[in-house]
């Protein structure tokens, strides 16, 4: 194994900058200087191939990098994703936060029947919901409701405008009033 | 680490000393006996089994209390077998039945499983033979609320409409003079009033009412619950009092 | 900027596998069409030139992973973790969980003949696992199935990548001879 790529392969899998001693342990012919040497072909390399990233020098030790020059291409891939419409999950899951709020993110699973931890952190990132209490009971869990954005997004004065037709399915036409799992009170 | 077997394992008493903690289960404890005394699956020697099996596990005291119910389980179930093999029971066909088939059933479909495994596993420390990039450059995600959303209420009422097809019994509203008397509102009644108390006459679940209707859909609302399991029904004779009992969470 | 230098930016700076509908957002210029054809060529070039690295095929994305014939050098760094690595309770309950999907708790420990409810804990919690929906019946029972993650894992593609259960010798004979762990020795 030719002791420059030795020298890539530690580079690109250390969570660390490391220094040439520490280098040289990743092969028994290498010594400081023959680390020095490898990193000195990979920069070459990297340099006359136009890689998108090279060996930088950081807090006494080396590391491999991407290119400041591309960072507007990481900016980019970082911002196109927001999808403008929110997915079927993220609809079903607000609907339910929407009608039902203050509610708990068990109470959503519940309804939904899957995991909602993802799709509860879109719809907060996205301030359409959030948090807006803790439940009783075992761990206190987070209760969630919607945002002033979302009153203003969807064009509501307050959440009594949601519209609650009789074809409101049973489990979003009981509203927990108190934030506990069920408003329980018999007349 | 692989063991050569002992020529004639049977007749070395150390067999029996397996380490239990070794073990995932009573099952695997059974295929280890099995597979590793070139024993015939579809024909276990079911007596010589069941006492290896039970001298494996006698000092089962020593693993936790589920784990050891896992293994008495097993046990009681092989001496069942071993009783069942005296006496063979014939099917409506005439054909004897092997006490042995759901087990031979149960060990193949988990051996089959293992293998799954053994394959999952090989693949892992394929896997783990290669690294991704262990330091990787941390990016300030732009905030997803400047992002433009383009999400009407509709598509919102939409999914509202979704989750009630998924209702499993969209709930018929009966009207009663202007008003309708639903029985998803009922059914919140019934379990309401057993919020308060272990069980409720059924008469008292009416009264304020007193309207046919109002009986009606609440008894259809209380069969409903009983249907899903959220309550009990009782009656004791015919035309005696009905009461409605609460239901344990974890019992339904 | 060359395509292919703007997808190996994006996939460098990735710890995850990337599709090539996610990698086609880094490029104005780029479809899914145009990332397929920078991934060839980044995999040929960094064939070709014995990079310590290479683009792999996983979870149907791609990835930067080292090349396995290093794995003996980044044993020996610090700051190169060892890949995890699943007990063999979980790696069967995640067996079953890949074939039966969707699949409930009680069926798992019916074939393991042991509880699994703490394992399937913490499958879910590695994100290997997730509820995928709810079953017919008394109670309406969690199912599960195998995530993104999980591929991820197992470095699989697709869960095509699964030995086809035909293919899986249900072994009718003493079979020995594949490392399993033996219980049974004296002393």
């Amino acid at each position: 194994m030719r002791p420059s790529r030795v020298v890539e392969a530690v580079l690109f899998a250390s969570q660390t900058p490391l220094s040439a001693a520490e280098l040289a342990r990743a092969g028994e012919d290498l010594d400081e200087d023959a680390v020095e040497a490898a990193v000195a072909e990979l920069r070459a390399e990297y340099e006359r191939e136009g890689r998108a990233f090279g060996v930088f020098e950081v807090a006494g030790g080396w590391q491999i990098l991407t290119r400041p020059e591309f960072a507007p291409v990481l900016e980019r891939f970082d911002s196109v994703p927001a999808n403008p419409r929110l997915s079927a999950p993220a609809l079903e899951t607000l609907a339910i936060v929407a009608y039902r709020q203050p509610v708990g993110r068990a109470e959503i699973e519940e309804i939904r029947g899957v995991g909602s931890g993802g799709v509860l952190k879109t719809l907060q990132e996205r301030e359409l919901v959030e948090v807006v209490g803790r439940g009783e009971g075992l761990g206190r869990p987070l209760l969630y409701g919607t945002t002033r954005r979302f009153l203003e997004h969807f064009g509501f004065r307050s959440t009594e405008d949601l519209p609650r037709p009789e074809e409101l399915p049973v489990v979003l036409s009981r509203r927990n009033e108190d934030g506990r799992q069920d408003g329980a009170q018999a007349g | 680490m692989l063991q050569a077997l002992p020529a004639a394992p049977q007749e070395q008493p150390d067999l029996y000393q397996v380490d239990l903690e070794r073990f995932q289960g009573p099952l695997d404890l059974l295929l280890h006996l099995i597979r590793n005394q070139d024993v015939d699956i579809f024909d276990i020697p079911i007596a010589r089994i069941t006492q290896q099996f039970l001298a494996a596990i006698e000092r089962v005291d020593r693993l936790e209390l589920e784990r050891a119910g896992e293994f008495l389980e097993m046990a009681a179930i092989l001496v069942r077998i071993k009783a069942q093999m005296l006496f063979p029971r014939r099917t409506e066909d005439g054909e004897e039945e092997d006490p042995r088939a759901e087990l031979v059933r149960r060990l193949l479909e988990y051996e089959h499983f293992r293998e799954a495994a053994g394959h999952l596993e090989a693949a892992e420390r394929e896997r783990a033979r290669r690294w991704t990039r262990g330091w990787v450059e941390v990016r300030p995600a732009p905030p997803l609320a400047d992002a433009p959303l383009e999400t009407g209420w509709d598509e919102v009422w939409d999914a509202v409409l979704r989750l009630a097809a998924r209702d499993a019994e969209p709930p018929p509203g009966y009207r009663f003079g202007g008003r309708p008397v639903r029985m998803d509102e009922k059914m919140e009644l019934v379990l309401a009033a057993l919020q308060e108390s272990r069980r409720v006459e059924f008469a008292a679940l009416v009264s304020p009412w007193g309207t046919r209707m109002h009986a009606v859909v609440s008894l259809l609302a209380c069969l409903e619950l009983a249907k899903r399991s959220q309550v009990r029904v009782r009656q004791a004779a015919p035309f005696a009092p009905l009461w409605v009992y609460r239901r344990r969470a974890e019992e339904g």
